[in-house]
């Protein structure tokens, strides 16, 4: 039987290998047909705000990674409200669509998974 | 599916809170490392994990509260090794939030 | 039941140690581990370079012993290892460098294997941070 | 003596106020890295910022606001590499907090 | 003329090197007779507390080191008093005598050093 | 001015790049750098051995590209760097390891080296964090 697991995305995108090596165990699960979730979690949830330039400070951008997971099978995505409320982004227009999660509705999230990994 | 949750972070250089909103009622937690310092009487994370539901089971590393000359909580169950292997056979999943 | 362990941290963070003593305490339960995976900073635990102080714990070398006594599967991420600089002989030739992680027991290889030791498992536990 | 505060940390993970008690009324704050989502507009971080006396000077990284499309408030001078080294000069000794 | 260099220690002394290494810059500091003080912040004041066993966890204990401060010229201990409450730690004894400061006295500390270096 | 400028974050930290960039403006703007320290994760911007991805920054090739063209003062932490496994050819043949800091331009030494920079400088600047 196929086990189900949810990757925890909880750094921003360019302060670090943070954001990438989770987008990576993402890519790989779904490059292999598992069923993979992500959540983007506390500052994760920079990484899906629009019109950033990552060229800036010499990184290359993660929208590309982040466009490429519906191609290798990762199609749910889901963002903390909570996390996105406290940073002051609460309906601002996000890059990737992913759904808004709280309260609740997160423990049940990690219920619904066999296995989690957080980063 | 319920979760075993370990935490190896001071609960003063991270916020605390965050992750704790996220415990299923059935879920498990397991202090080590620094995240012990979150059972400092008077402090605002012990304050915190008092908060969460009674059927939220607390653990801590025995190994850590003894480095860090701290006592558990009546509530809190300190384990060893082979009690923290056993806790992650208990719990359907362990989640590490590094 | 059987364990997946995998490790972010390098060996001078205490949660190295700590996942070592429970993988110890793994086998000593009777348990069994599927695969030990490193990934991250965890790769600097492969790496044979490292030279501990005499009078602290060398964890590169606890680790090693252990795996060797076991004959556990120890895979260490290739990508995350490249860009650390721990490399094997067959890497470093590719890329004109030293080695300094050994080939046995060690075994450069890609993030499948973190999954598909996950899948195979009853357990996946990873340890990283502090 | 003035000390021109480097700041490179994301102020949602670790506290920032912390910090900010230690300023000296006419010491300087630069926030590079992912510190510059403080100036994330309704966020907690950026009221903390505004509530610094007016004589602590606030300047932030120009790169790391392009990354991140941030736009700085009034109050925040940006500067390039350049002016971070004049502003090295110009404050009597720097503190990075790392 | 010799400048003075304060060393802030933020973090606790078991979860990884920062204690060690800010100790050893002190102590380092102390053996070629620079004027050096050390404040203990944030996290920085659990190296203070009386009764730790790291050797539970492995470790050398750091006891020796701070021991060593005065052996080394090294005799400007400050701790924050504000980490200290924050933590619960107000009042209680600590293992090494450190003249408590808060408030401004901490902007006034920072004020006297020619050079600061926080780990 | 002479700046002392002092890296605690390894190569794929940003803070990395972020000192070199500062570095440059610092020669740039006719300023004068007196030394270049590498502790605690920083030792390993001088390790020969980390391979960076082709599309990405070589912060440690740029580093010691930096290094070399001004003839600086680069000095890593021999005690951070030994436990990190950043050693160089002498540290590499007493520990019976191989080398993965060569020696020009880098060179193994204490803790004084820094406190000797900072005293000499008009301003020390740590770089380190994210």
């Amino acid at each position: 039987m196929t086990k189900s697991m949810l990757i925890v995305s909880r750094h921003a995108p360019w302060g670090g290998l943070s954001a990438r090596e989770a987008l990576d165990i993402a890519l790989a699960g779904g490059a292999f047909e598992l069923p993979v979730g992500l959540l983007f979690l506390d500052d994760g949830v920079f990484q899906l705000l629009p019109g950033q330039r990552p060229a800036a400070v010499e990184q290359k951008d993660l929208a590309a990674n982040l466009q490429a997971l519906p191609l290798f099978g990762v199609e749910d995505l889901y963002v903390c409200r909570q996390s996105l409320r406290l940073r002051g982004l609460d309906g601002q227009p996000l890059a990737l669509s992913a759904t808004p999660l709280e309260g609740p509705e997160l423990a049940d999230l990690f219920d619904r998974y066999d296995l989690v990994i957080t980063l | 599916m319920t979760t075993l949750h370990l935490l190896s972070r001071s609960p003063f250089g991270t916020p605390l809170d965050s992750t704790l909103r996220l415990l299923g009622v059935r879920d498990g937690l397991l202090l080590c490392g620094d995240a012990c310092h979150a059972l400092q009487p008077g402090s605002a994370p012990l304050q915190l994990l008092e908060h969460l539901p009674d059927s939220v089971a607390l653990h801590a590393l025995a190994e850590d509260l003894e480095a860090r000359n701290l006592m558990a909580p009546e509530r809190v169950r300190v384990v060893d090794y082979p009690g923290f292997v056993e806790l992650c056979t208990r719990y359907d999943k362990v989640n590490g939030w590094l | 039941m059987k364990f997946a362990i995998a490790l972010f941290s390098p060996p001078h963070a205490p949660s190295s140690r700590r996942a070592l003593r429970f993988a110890e305490a793994v086998l000593a339960g009777g348990h069994e581990i599927n695969r030990l995976f490193f990934y991250r900073d965890g790769v600097y635990n492969a790496a044979d370079s490292i030279v501990t102080p005499q009078d602290e714990s060398d964890l590169p070398a606890q680790w090693r012993a252990f795996v060797e006594r076991h004959a556990l599967d120890a895979v260490v991420c290739v990508a995350a290892a490249l860009r650390r600089g721990v490399l094997d002989s067959r890497e470093a030739q590719r890329y004109g460098r030293v080695a300094v992680v050994p080939t046995p027991p060690w075994e450069l290889s890609g993030l499948g294997q973190l999954h598909e030791a996950a899948q195979s498992a009853d357990r996946l536990v990873c340890f990283g941070g502090d």
